[in-house]
């Protein structure tokens, strides 16, 4: 079991999940989070006085899947999500022990 | 006495009118506040509902069971049909001071607002189906008739009979805390009784969503009251000025009496605690406004703050889960303000208009207890026909269409349930990715790069 | 007949004058609070700026192009220099029941709230810069002339000659169906057309992001009607308090139409719909408030809530991004109730003032086709202006200062991309931690226990 | 000349008194929109307890110490005895036009928000108990003596001695440029001086955390403005009328002048600009509504929008954190309003009411310099005793209870720590979970198929 | 040292931290996360027209805990999260190398 | 690779992000969490009854560096986080399989 993560452009998401539903996907997780990178983010100006954004929103996603299957979707996932700008993200795999399913309490690939 | 049109006093009469409309969104905003984010809507909704249901009945014929001429001269109930959809109010009379669809204006937004008030009690759990009937129901039959014994008033020459307790009985009430707060504490609690509550109340703090939107409704209705109590001389004068002062003294020190039970019970002094000592003065101070002096005012104002603040904890002791504290405030700050008057009422208040007599004097001003008396006939004569008539209703509608929502959707949240539409989506980039027209499977949505095929 | 100064109606008219500016802000909060939440502060910049704009154009020479003495007694446009910077109607005039200039206030109220109406229309993607001209483009060329035509009454001794629609057409308008609704939908749907949709418009559904923000700006709009309908009749008598009334009844029969048809045709009643109802109801009493009688303005409410209802959903069928719905609501809901002056206007209206005779009758009440027929004239005309000059007026904005942000801005958010700022922060501790005012690289920033190296 | 009641004038200074009492609920929002999401309901109940705390002490007998006769004649200080509890004000009084207690309702909506706009200074760090107590202070001790001397006009028959400042000196402050806006200014200026920056002050931007909150603001104040200035015609004539377009004007060219600045400084006109253009332009307007004419206004606010544009960046040149910009707006926008009536004041302006005569003339306006003068030293001489004066109880609160809270309290919020709530929790799932009547281990809440021992 | 991940419905929480307590456990994070999967979410109206939400929130729990004791861990919250319902969630583990107690800079099975 | 997690006070993020850019790490991801632990959160009271706040707000912080980083990386993480208080949080580290950058697709340690 390999537990795939990606930082994605928030406008991204709907590519990304069409993408990966095509793959044969059946589920994710995902979530608001704020990354700093090589992307700056804008300059705001409050009172006359400027300020620099360091953060800047992105969406993780997060998908298990078996291990044979990690690389491929990673591929899916970075193709899909690209736009080619500075701050497009980041994929990554983690290597998972067990996935038990809460409702069935079935475990290994049959629970993903 | 030869009237003609007085048009400072329909100026103030319809503003008045427009700062009570103002009211009921005022209502929507501080209860809206107070249930948690997944149940904002709906609580908004059901005061939204009253006006759009009790703005067309009392055009139709509320108007005319409340002011009519009293069927069979009992005091009981306005004849509905008299006035029915308004015929016969438009002309120009000549012999009126005011226009009577400035009056009629104004009382229509008292009714709106009553029916509104009772939905406090029920948030997070009643079918919207349910309420709405219910608003119809409550208002014909409850409060209609409340407001023609309290409102009518008989004329002099008995061509024109009103309602009961306004002239048999003589209680006073100014603006409204029998028909309008008592009543609707009373239902209330009926209501919170009947319909139970809410999943997990007494474990969980269900504290205010949004204090903003609290905050916002209490100074809404501050704002509106002063068309409510000042309104309520139905003329721009020395009386009407008395009553607007009292209904800033009062609203101020009650403020203050809540904060410093909060203080010293709870050890900090809440802006929950701010807004709901904002309220709680201005119930105890409408039936009395024209009927005291500020000093009576600030302490009607101290002692209904006070009171409230303890009776909003009685929920928990006793288990009925009145939600927003219908009960607490508007049931208990009525009684307050109502049997105050039999203390503070000062003579000088009917001497405050161009030719006007003394009137009645309350215990602290001489006055015995002869006013405290017709004031508790008042008080628990509304309490009990409220009582008797919402359970009735409240039955009627938990038999047949049912009051509340599924277990699961009061969990998931009633909007949701009952509206189809989430409160809040505050995220830059989050809802709209959450949400699609179709199905992400559709074929043509796919991206024209991917070639890989599915697996599993 | 001498005249004196009536400090009733004065009082009455600069108390509504306050209630229409207040429309204007909630009307902020009502758009604002429909679009996304990365472009919340945009929409409300659209009314703000109007206020700015058109308020100062309105002394300058606004006031004066608008009722003026008609230029060559034509009807089409009040003479510019006239009342330019409201000179000459400051001192006390022994022969108005009326201060000029508290006529000026009322009116300039209207002139904002109409040009902020058509920003709906183009929520999310147009230049700030590009709006800000539009403003006084349209304003100058568009709202001024038309209200002229509809507002500008001539006096009987042809000392002053107003405008056309008013005079020579007859058609009713109470309170601005037609310069005022019918102008700015139309406006609204020209630009529409002009600008194109918003990106992902059809696909996703672009809800309100806070429903709150929504209902605050539709209990401020309704309140502030009252200010716009009833101050239309321009002193406070019988004629005003008819139509507060008015306002009232149709506005909750429309509330209830449209969440009927919600109900029937989607299964819920939604928040948005009662929002929205409540706007279509006032849109559409406001040229009939002083025509019709409340069993007729109930009539026009629900027909209003209904029609609009299913008008809001055209915007899908034929593809133009009408945002915010000012064509579903603002046009058919102005189209409405004008046209339907034409069936339900009673000639008890007319005598609701002391000396006043029968007005016109519609087709209900007896009196024929003949007042249908100048309804649509004056509906249409002003149709058919707002349509060709508004289109003149996108065109050459879009060809200068070009109206559109860039996609990118739009996709993140017109507030960062416009005014360099978002419309929440309401995380504890969240936003304080990603802004700076240096970047953190700085030497004198580093922590001064941090000895190790940086590697890479 | 034999009075009666006028009952335009009391409906118009009774809904100005409204008026002015939702400004402060107003300003709350203004303010409490501006601070970071952990102090909202702080900043707000300064608001709100101002309005208790003055609401109550105005009835004791702070109305009695503005505007009750000098003592000794002196213009100082009104006889706090006098009207103590507002006796011998409520009976019919046949020769006054208006009832006493309709400008006892106005006056002390003044003393209210004056008192709160000075909390705009030290949002996020001031004991609620500290604050408290100060509005009791610096309402008795500076605020009620102002008021007399610029509020309290002597009569011609000597039988009643009002304010040195409005008698004696001749300055022209129609609605409180001096008394409200240069005194909190002043005011607000020493307490940030003395309670010292918030943590981190200057390295973060401490942005405003809800702007729809603070745009809501800036539209109640705008809207309650009117009641402020053009009630304080005290009736419902021309110079209402006048005051009225004034206050639209000035405001409307001081957004203007605000967000032009934005946009060639700093490249983007910000919703924050325009809220605070439309405060500046309100301040600068309200001594002068009475006194200039529209396009004077328009002057005036063009000036005052530019001049605070700048002003609110001093804070950062000089290091005095003044939170929310109550010197940059009300003490500079009120110098600048009450300095430019020297120049701007027109003669007009006192003919537009029935029998007025001319008023004085500004150097513009060919009054040459002594209007100016007398501007001059009626705007000094309040801010030298504001300063001293405040400066004094600032160091009494500061070495007796203490004025700031702990640097802890002050990082995780100071809503949490003094008022023992948080402003918001918009999620629909989240809060509730996080919160628990009791510890999680009590065992009686257990779930009951849970056998496993526990480890460790 | 393993981090036991769990995926739960958000009305579950209370129940699955009380169970966590009992366990023993002294220390969990949560954070607030949307979910794609077979659980569909409700459809929503809009000017007459449907859309469906794709995704649903959820709470993550993440814990920390020693090697032997993650089997045990993720069967208590399996069955405390449990109602049967699709949609209910998972529980995956992964292997973590070292955890460190921020305040005391101590790490292995004390950190937790 | 290794992925760097760390639970920390938010007050303290600042710091340590100052703290990280200095030591040379040239990306971040936060994430705004809610933990539960020995610090307990203030009581809150609710119409005169106190309720206990169980789970109290943290930032998440997480970072991908390569293998022979990670360990000098926490020990910055560690000691700039620390204020000393009970409720300063935790750090660990978890294996990465790989990481990819999305934007050029490179991976492994030139797409940190
Ligand atoms: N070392 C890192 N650890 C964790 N997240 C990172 C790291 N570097 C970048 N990220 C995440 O990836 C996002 C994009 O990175 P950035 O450097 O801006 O662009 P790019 O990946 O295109 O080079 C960041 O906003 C951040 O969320
Ligand atoms: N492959 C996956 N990767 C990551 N998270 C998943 C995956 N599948 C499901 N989830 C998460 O688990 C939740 C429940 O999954 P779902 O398929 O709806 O129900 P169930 O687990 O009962 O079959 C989802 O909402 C999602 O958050
Ligand atoms: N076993 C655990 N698993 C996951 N997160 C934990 C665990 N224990 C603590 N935490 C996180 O670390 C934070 C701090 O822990 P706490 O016990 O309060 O203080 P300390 O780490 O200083 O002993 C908690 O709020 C929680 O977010």
């Amino acid at each position: 079991m390999k537990l795939v993560t990606a930082i994605i452009q928030p406008e991204m998401l709907e590519t990304v999940q069409k993408a990966l539903v095509r793959h044969g996907v059946g589920g994710m997780t995902i979530s608001e989070v704020s990354g700093y990178g090589r992307q700056r983010g804008h300059v705001e100006v409050y009172r006359g006085e400027e300020y620099t954004i360091d953060f800047i929103t992105k969406v993780r996603l997060e998908v298990l899947v078996e291990d044979e299957e990690a690389e491929a979707l990673t591929g899916v996932i970075v193709q899909s999500a690209r736009t080619g700008q500075v701050g497009d993200g980041k994929v990554w795999i983690v290597p998972v022990d067990t996935v038990v399913r809460v409702r069935t309490g079935e475990s290994g690939s049959t629970a993903i | 006495m030869m009237l003609e049109l007085n048009s400072g006093d329909t100026a103030w009469v319809l503003t008045s009118a427009a700062l009570v409309l103002l009211m009921t969104p005022g209502l929507a905003f501080f209860y809206g506040g107070m249930v948690r984010a997944k149940s904002v809507l709906n609580m908004m909704m059901m005061s939204f509902i009253s006006m759009g249901v009790i703005g067309v009945l009392w055009v139709l014929f509320g108007y005319s069971m409340s002011f009519g001429n009293s069927l069979g001269g009992l005091g009981i109930l306005g004849d509905p049909l008299e006035f029915a959809g308004l015929q016969g109010l438009i002309t120009y009379d000549p012999s009126a001071s005011l226009p009577s669809l400035a009056f009629v204006a104004f009382q229509a937004c008292f009714a709106i607002i009553t029916v509104a008030l009772v939905s406090g009690a029920i948030a997070d759990r009643a079918s919207f189906g349910a309420w709405t009937l219910f608003t119809i129901l409550w208002g014909v039959l409850v409060y209609f008739p409340a407001a023609h014994w309290v409102f009518a008033f008989s004329n002099d020459d008995g061509s024109y009979v009103g309602g009961w307790i306004a002239n048999v009985v003589g209680a006073l009430d100014f603006a409204g805390g029998t028909a309008i707060h008592i009543n609707a504490g009373t239902a209330a609690l009926v209501l919170a009784l009947v319909l139970g509550p809410r999943i997990g109340f007494g474990t969980k703090p269900m504290r205010p969503h949004n204090m903003t939107l609290v905050m916002l409704g209490a100074g809404l209705l501050w704002f509106g009251w002063f068309g409510f109590n000042a309104g309520s001389a139905v003329a721009a004068n020395g009386l009407a000025s008395l009553a607007w002062v009292n209904t800033l003294a009062a609203t101020a020190a009650a403020m203050l009496g809540w904060l410093v039970v909060e203080k010293f019970r709870d050890g900090h002094p809440t802006s929950l605690g701010a807004a709901s000592g904002v309220v709680a003065g201005l119930v105890a101070i409408t039936p009395a406004a024209g009927s005291v002096d500020p000093l009576g005012a600030v302490a009607i104002g101290v002692l209904a703050g006070i009171a409230c603040a303890y009776a909003v904890g009685l929920k928990y002791k006793f288990g009925y889960d009145d939600s927003l504290d219908v009960v607490g405030v508007h049931l208990v700050g009525g009684l307050v303000g109502t049997l105050l008057i039999g203390f503070f009422a000062t003579p000088l208040a009917g001497m405050s208009v161009e030719g006007g007599e003394a009137s009645p004097a309350g215990l602290f001003y001489g006055g015995g207890f002869d006013q405290l008396g017709k004031q508790a006939i008042g008080a628990f004569s509304v309490m009990a026909y409220s009582a008797v008539v919402t359970y009735i209703i409240a039955m009627i509608i938990k038999y047949t269409v049912g009051w509340r929502v599924s277990s699961a959707d009061e969990l998931s949240g009633i909007d949701l349930a009952e509206h189809s539409e989430a409160g809040y989506d505050l995220s830059p980039v989050y809802y709209t990715n959450k949400v699609q027209r179709t199905l992400v499977l559709t074929k043509d949505d796919m991206p024209e790069t991917e070639t890989t095929g599915a697996s599993k």
